[in-house]
């Protein structure tokens, strides 16, 4: 056994694997219910009309079937509320039906359902089912949907534009571009993804008319949050009439964070008809009606010195969100977008507006890394022109503008008065590089370029946000946020010593299992196989607002640590009072309580949990039990840094791009698993690198979706990369006590752009600056005819 | 994920299977890997399934004379593992280890990759190249017929209704040198362009080629133009760039979509021309 | 149709419409849901069982195309209640986070291992084509089949 | 999508308009069409149900065939909304004959603009263009089959 000192900062195996790898875990689809029926919805195949009329009478008389149902037999229940609206602006808000009642904005809109006996008759049932729509223009560009003439999607949006929002200074930021050695400026595109967890989404609902009560089970990061959202928002019943259930989720990546129109329709059938319904989505569903991510239409202009110094970036964004607005679809390209352009940089005068725009495409909203990919690419590509048109080396640039690790807490002032909390930026690239071998590889590179092979490397010296919070900044200066940001734990000490942690967050293939009930085995000096954590239902954990943002640890655990430190206080008083000690004399050290330096004379954590749980003997004034609730709204948020390098080599004659080495040094401060950080490194650099080069979501002007199933949308296989080089330099943060930053998106938020500067500079003999993404190799080959190759 | 209802009949020979294929709305399933994905999204929706899955008939892989024979069910693993294979097709053993992935070449049959002559497939082009021909069993009885008068165009063969493939005929390639290179898509795995050759090579010069492009074209295509610009040369840099530039000058009807647009499928040709040449000669 | 299959040792028999996929049939006929689906166009392997000792998609495969035959899933990995060693290796190696392409995963591992015993890294990585996973970028899978490979 | 091609038919103009106009030629040239019933109160306009079966891909679809901008006999234009299988498809054609009497020969060219919307759109992405392409070739190719026999 781990020695309990040691038991933070292990790696120790994840507790939540054994019923995984043996097929036992419980997802969703997994679930049956006595009297369960199946719904299937019929989606519109048109990205904009009106619904004229829909015949479902065939579909209704079907063998199997138990009802159909359209919008207008839920028109009494409330859209879907919009919980994070762009701060400080108006918002022009549209959100989701249950299911639409007499116009469709984006192709997969819900219009009919069909609840059935079994899945196969219900989906046999939905094509019979005729619906007469007339067809609108559609527009699927942001930028265009805001030009004249553009078709219009609703009528409180006049040209498209959901929000207008800006942040930073114009007049100081133009100011400093004309007075800038060189401007460089570029327009550059940040292409929809499709999230592509692995378990697509679905919702069962059950209801009791006795009571008036439901149980929900839904794959959702966030029970908590989905259940104050319908009960309140949506249905107008008191929250305490529903218990929301996220049984194992299969991957979420942000895609599940938000209320979406087939959950609330699942409850209002299951109310409709008094027997349980499923519905489980299909993955070409969740191509079309699951939220996408990123999707920026950007121009840029960077202002520098002769020598590098950057003075000035302006930024100007049109960010598509879709047909109608997902639950907080604002907040993305504006707080976790605008805010977040400095990257490691000094920056004195940055000015960034941004459109947030209707199109009649699928929701866009949070998806791993939400905003900070798309600001860090416009950073560390910035950087990189400017390095370019000077003539510069692309460290060299790095290191002359990075926020000095004297600077901290450092105010990039577009943070709206948050401070970066802690970093060494230079520190993270110094061992990025001796990784590589700089040097040699700008030799091989040379000799390569000889013989007409062309190797490149990109670098990203990237900063991030996680643990948003706190609730004071995120809520009343104006971010929009509809709620706080603080997270909750239990922690409970049972008679027999065993611990039940219970925690507002949830957890979709974190390892929240483990890396918390490392942090109680640590801190009460217990076996870890002695700790349960329990999460992911409204009934018996504490309200939580979920997981997302990287922020289970740097908020939730931290809230589980001050539950922690309240036991161990309880645990002294009571453990003094057992040694007949003083209080003030005690210590609790390795799960005991004894006298300074009387080790041998102690009580266990055990013996004091048992004491506690029995009562015969207390403190006067002492309750029973180990038993105390945290909530914890930190202070700050926390700012994980690092620098990744990808070497790649492109084919001349196709265009197609190996990557040869992926070096990644991270910094997120303390880390409580080594193992199941590395683990999330290594997914976000993989979803990093697949924008980079294959994936993106195509509509046709039609607002048809080009790329609607795993043939056409290009998920990385394994054979898509080399053995990724990591390591990790540790920088605390002074935010929380625990010391840690968050880990889940940083891999995908540093990658994007080392990858693409790394075919920029690869490219570069052929007086290439850029190229969009994804970089393929039809693309490549193309800029390459027109440049000589 | 839920096919509509079809009825579904288990052929216990031949003869019946070809009498049940020909009702109208039949289809033949044998592996299933090209209809069962179909099926199950609904964009295909058969009255009837006639399962030929189980015919020992049309099994196995053997050689008659300097032919290798392979029965129309062989699956695309046995095909790719096949020590016979890999020594007279060399070409065809690697194409049909590289279609769809491990779990596609374990169920999925040559003999169903053929009559569904899907333009992105591997095993078009290369039969094709090494010159296969098709034994196919009707109500007519049967005829056997060249793989290049049996691709007719995207997704149509010669077949007739009710009419099956029962084996594959691949004349040995003997001394001949042969690959099979492609552009996969990095999504589906079809090729983008895919590219076999077959070449003759004695003292030093090409004596005699064969080559034929997949993905590109709706149907696999053999290139006289350029199997004439690699005849008669030492392969060396200059001819292999003729015979691209002929490659690329013979292709009509060349398919883009948004992955690869048609020029540069085109021009892909041309360099996956180059690189089957290369690796044929090792 | 009747149809008679042995999953994990055990003979079943049920009647089903011929639609019927053998996933849907592992999944709802005999509860057996460890098997999972992940996409509709045959890509992820989630769902990738072993049928008369090969891995398959048994979403792609009709439950009366398997009549008679063999079918082993992660249920029936373990044996005399032990893990099997590459269950025991994604473990140890983290290959696994959100766990939903993890039975496809491991039954196309096995099924790897048992046509090459001592593959490379990279022999690993094609042999894993057809097995999307969202979470992991792969690297400890690879450890994971490469780990289960030194024990066996 | 555009769509453009032409196809020869050995026959004088007028017998290849006549069969061009003919609903019963053309309801036999679509592959799985049996015939087309004219909507009543509109002028040259059917509808029709039709089995539609092309490569791996068939089922059962509806639609609405109307002619317009009849020219004899020059041009005309055609256009058809058909919809099955959770998607729709719709197209317009612009066909016109050009007769060259030294081999008596017409042909007839098309230029089309064709959308496809629905689960045939987000899934078939790969093969749409040059499906309709062949769809369109053949839909030619079978009516040419319907010339009088000379």
């Amino acid at each position: 056994m781990v020695a309990a000192e040691e038991i933070i900062g292990s790696r120790i195996k994840r507790r939540e694997d054994p019923r995984l790898i043996t097929g036992e875990a419980k997802y969703l689809e997994d679930i049956q219910l006595p009297g369960l029926l199946h719904a299937a919805i019929l989606r519109s195949p048109h990205a904009h009309a009106k619904i004229k009329k829909i015949d479902i009478s065939k579909a209704a008389k079907h063998p199997g079937v138990i009802a159909v149902y359209t919008g207008k037999d839920f028109a009494d229940v409330n859209p879907m509320p919009c919980a994070w609206q762009a701060g400080k602006v108006k918002n022009n808000v549209n959100t989701p039906r249950v299911l639409e009642i007499d116009r469709v904005t984006f192709t997969g809109a819900g219009v009919a359902v069909v609840i059935a006996e079994d899945r196969y008759t219900a989906q046999d049932a939905l094509e019979l089912i005729h619906v007469d729509y007339e067809v609108l223009p559609a527009v699927v560009d942001a930028e265009k949907a805001t030009k004249a003439g553009a078709p219009q999607l609703h009528e409180n949006a006049p040209s498209n534009i959901a929000l207008e929002w800006t942040c930073g200074t114009q007049e100081s930021t133009d100011r400093a571009l004309k007075e800038a050695d060189v401007v460089v400026k570029q327009r550059m595109l940040n292409q929809r993804l499709i999230p592509t967890p692995m378990e697509t989404r679905g919702c069962i609902a059950q209801y009791q008319a006795a009571t008036e009560e439901w149980t929900v089970w839904m794959t959702s990061q966030a029970p908590h949050v989905m259940r104050l959202l319908m009960t309140a928002f949506v249905f107008g019943v008191p929250e305490t009439k529903m218990r929301v259930i996220s049984p194992q989720v299969g991957g979420g990546f942000g895609a599940k964070i938000f209320l979406y129109p087939e959950y609330c329709l699942m409850v209002a059938l299951s109310r409709k008809i008094g027997r349980p319904v499923k519905w489980m989505e299909t993955r070409s569903e969740n191509y079309i009606a699951t939220t996408h991510g990123r999707d920026h239409i950007t121009e840029i202009e960077v202002g520098a010195k002769k020598d590098g110094t950057i003075t000035a970036l302006k930024v100007n964004t049109y960010a598509n969100l879709g047909g109608v607005l997902s639950t907080i679809a604002p907040g993305i390209p504006t707080t976790l977008y605008g805010r977040m352009l400095s990257g490691t940089y000094r920056i004195p005068n940055i000015f960034c507006h941004v459109y947030g725009v209707y199109t009649n495409t699928g929701m866009v909203d949070a998806y791993r890394g939400a905003g900070r990919p798309e600001a860090t690419y416009v950073i560390e590509r910035a950087v990189d022109l400017v390095a370019h048109e000077l003539g510069l080396d692309p460290v060299a640039i790095r290191r002359k503008n990075f926020i000095p690790p004297d600077a901290f807490p450092y105010d990039p002032v577009i943070l709206n008065g948050l401070k970066y909390d802690s970093g060494e930026y230079a520190k993270a690239l110094d061992l990025a590089l001796k990784m590589l071998g700089y040097e040699s590889f700008r030799k091989e590179q040379a000799e390569a370029r000889k013989q007409g092979r062309y190797l490149g490397v990109g670098f990203s010296s990237y900063v991030e946000i996680c643990g948003v919070a706190p609730s004071a900044w995120i809520g009343l200066p104006g971010e929009g946020w509809g709620a706080g940001l603080w997270e909750s734990a239990n922690v409970r000490v049972h008679l027999t010593g065993k611990v039940v942690v219970t925690t507002g967050s949830q957890s979709h293939g974190q390892g929240h299992e483990t890396s918390v009930a490392q942090v109680v085995a640590g801190e009460l000096g217990i076996a870890v196989d002695d700790v349960i954590v329990q999460h992911s239902d409204t009934l018996g954990t504490p309200f939580g607002y979920g997981t997302y943002g990287s922020r289970s640890t740097a908020v939730g655990t931290v809230a589980v640590y001050n539950s922690l430190q309240k036991i161990k206080e309880k645990a002294k008083l009571l453990g003094a009072h057992m040694l007949e000690a003083a209080p003030e004399d005690v210590v609790f050290e390795d799960g005991k309580v004894f006298v300074k330096g009387s080790p041998d004379q102690s009580k266990t954590i055990q013996e004091i949990a048992g004491a506690a749980a029995l009562a015969y003997s207390l403190p006067p004034g002492m309750e029973p039990f180990l038993d105390n609730t945290s909530y914890y709204d930190p202070p700050n948020c926390t700012f994980p840094f690092g620098t990744h390098i990808c070497v790649v080599e492109v084919d001349k004659e196709s265009g197609e791009v190996k990557i040869k080495r992926y070096i990644a040094i991270d910094d997120v401060g303390k880390v409580i698993n080594p193992m199941i950080v590395e683990g999330q490194v290594h997914g976000g650099i993989v979803q990093g690198v697949a924008q980079a080069l294959w994936e993106g979501a195509v509509y046709d002007d039609n607002g048809q979706l080009l790329t609607g199933s795993l043939m056409d949308y290009a998920i990385p296989k394994a054979d898509f990369f080399p053995t990724f080089e990591t390591d990790r330099t540790e920088t605390p943060t002074p935010v929380n006590p625990l010391g840690v930053k968050g880990a889940g998106e940083t891999g995908t938020i540093a990658s994007t752009p080392a990858v693409v500067n790394a075919i920029v500079d690869a490219l570069s003999p052929f007086g290439v600056k850029h190229i969009d993404m994804p970089v393929t190799p039809p693309k490549i080959w193309r800029i390459l005819q027109g440049h000589g190759g | 994920m839920y096919p509509s209802n079809f009825d579904y009949q288990r052929a216990a020979s031949v003869a019946e299977a070809i009498q049940k294929g020909a009702s109208d709305g039949a289809k033949f399933l044998a592996g299933g890997h090209s209809l069962l994905p179909a099926l199950k999204l609904r964009l295909n929706e058969p009255e009837s399934l006639v399962d030929i899955g189980r015919l020992d008939a049309l099994r196995g892989i053997s050689i008659s004379g300097s032919s290798l024979k392979i029965g129309a069910l062989s699956t695309h693993a046995q095909i790719a593992s096949s020590a016979d294979v890999k020594k007279h097709a060399p070409a065809l053993a690697s194409a049909c280890g590289q279609v769809g992935d491990p779990a596609v070449r374990n169920r999925g049959t040559l003999g169903g990759n053929l009559a569904h002559a899907d333009p992105a497939s591997d095993p078009p082009t290369v039969v094709l190249a090494l010159g296969g021909k098709l034994h196919l069993q009707g109500s007519g009885g049967n005829r056997v017929v060249a793989a290049e008068d049996f691709f007719l165009d995207l997704f149509t063969t010669d077949l007739h209704p009710g009419e099956l493939i029962t084996a594959v005929e691949i004349p040995s390639i003997g001394q001949a040198k042969s690959a099979y290179v492609k552009m996969a898509h990095p999504a589906s795995r079809y090729a983008v362009v895919g590219v076999c050759v077959v070449l003759e090579v004695s003292g030093g010069k090409c004596s005699q080629a064969r080559v034929a492009v997949g993905g590109a074209t709706p149907k696999a295509t053999l290139s006289a133009a350029a199997a004439k610009a690699l005849v008669g040369s030492s392969l060396d840099d200059a001819a292999l760039n003729a015979a691209a530039n002929a490659l690329i000058g013979d292709l009509s009807d060349v398919m883009g979509d948004v992955y690869a647009p048609e020029d540069y499928r085109r021009a892909m040709a041309g360099v996956y021309l180059k690189r089957a040449v290369r690796a044929a000669m090792g | 149709m009747k149809v008679s299959i042995k999953v994990n040792g055990t003979l079943y028999e049920r009647e089903v419409e011929p639609r019927m996929l053998l996933v849907h049939f592992l999944r709802e006929e005999l509860g057996l849901t460890g098997t999972n689906v992940g996409c509709d166009t045959s890509q992820c392997g989630a769902c990738n069982v072993h049928l008369n000792g090969q891995v398959v998609k048994s979403c792609t495969c009709l439950a009366v195309q398997a009549d008679g035959s063999e079918v082993t899933t992660i249920e029936g990995l373990k044996t005399n209640g032990h893990l099997h060693p590459m269950q025991e290796a994604f473990w140890e190696k983290h290959g696994l986070q959100c766990g939903f392409c993890t039975p496809g995963m491991i039954m196309t591992s096995v099924a790897l291992l048992q046509s090459n015993p001592h593959p490379t890294d990279a022999e690993i990585r094609h042999g894993l084509e057809g097995n999307l996973c969202r979470c992991t970028g792969y690297q400890n899978i690879v450890a994971a089949v490469k780990a289960a490979a030194e024990i066996k | 999508m555009e769509l453009t091609g032409s196809h020869t038919f050995e026959a004088d103009q007028q017998t290849v308009w006549t069969l061009l106009m003919d609903p019963e030629a053309i309801a036999k040239a679509i592959p799985g069409v049996k015939e087309l019933i004219p909507i009543e109160g509109e002028e040259m306009t059917w509808r029709a149900a039709a089995k539609v079966g092309f490569a791996a891909l068939s089922g059962h679809y509806a639609g609405i065939i109307k002619m317009s901008e009849v020219e004899a006999p020059n041009q005309y234009r055609l256009t058809v909304n058909g919809e099955g299988q959770q998607s729709v498809i719709s197209g317009t054609a612009l066909i016109k004959l050009t007769y060259h009497p030294e081999k008596n020969e017409t042909l007839v060219s098309w230029d089309a603009e064709a959308n496809i919307s629905g689960k045939l759109a987000s899934l078939g992405q790969r093969l749409i263009g040059a499906g309709a392409n062949v769809m369109s070739k053949q839909f030619f190719h079978e009516l040419a089959k319907q010339l009088p026999t000379q």
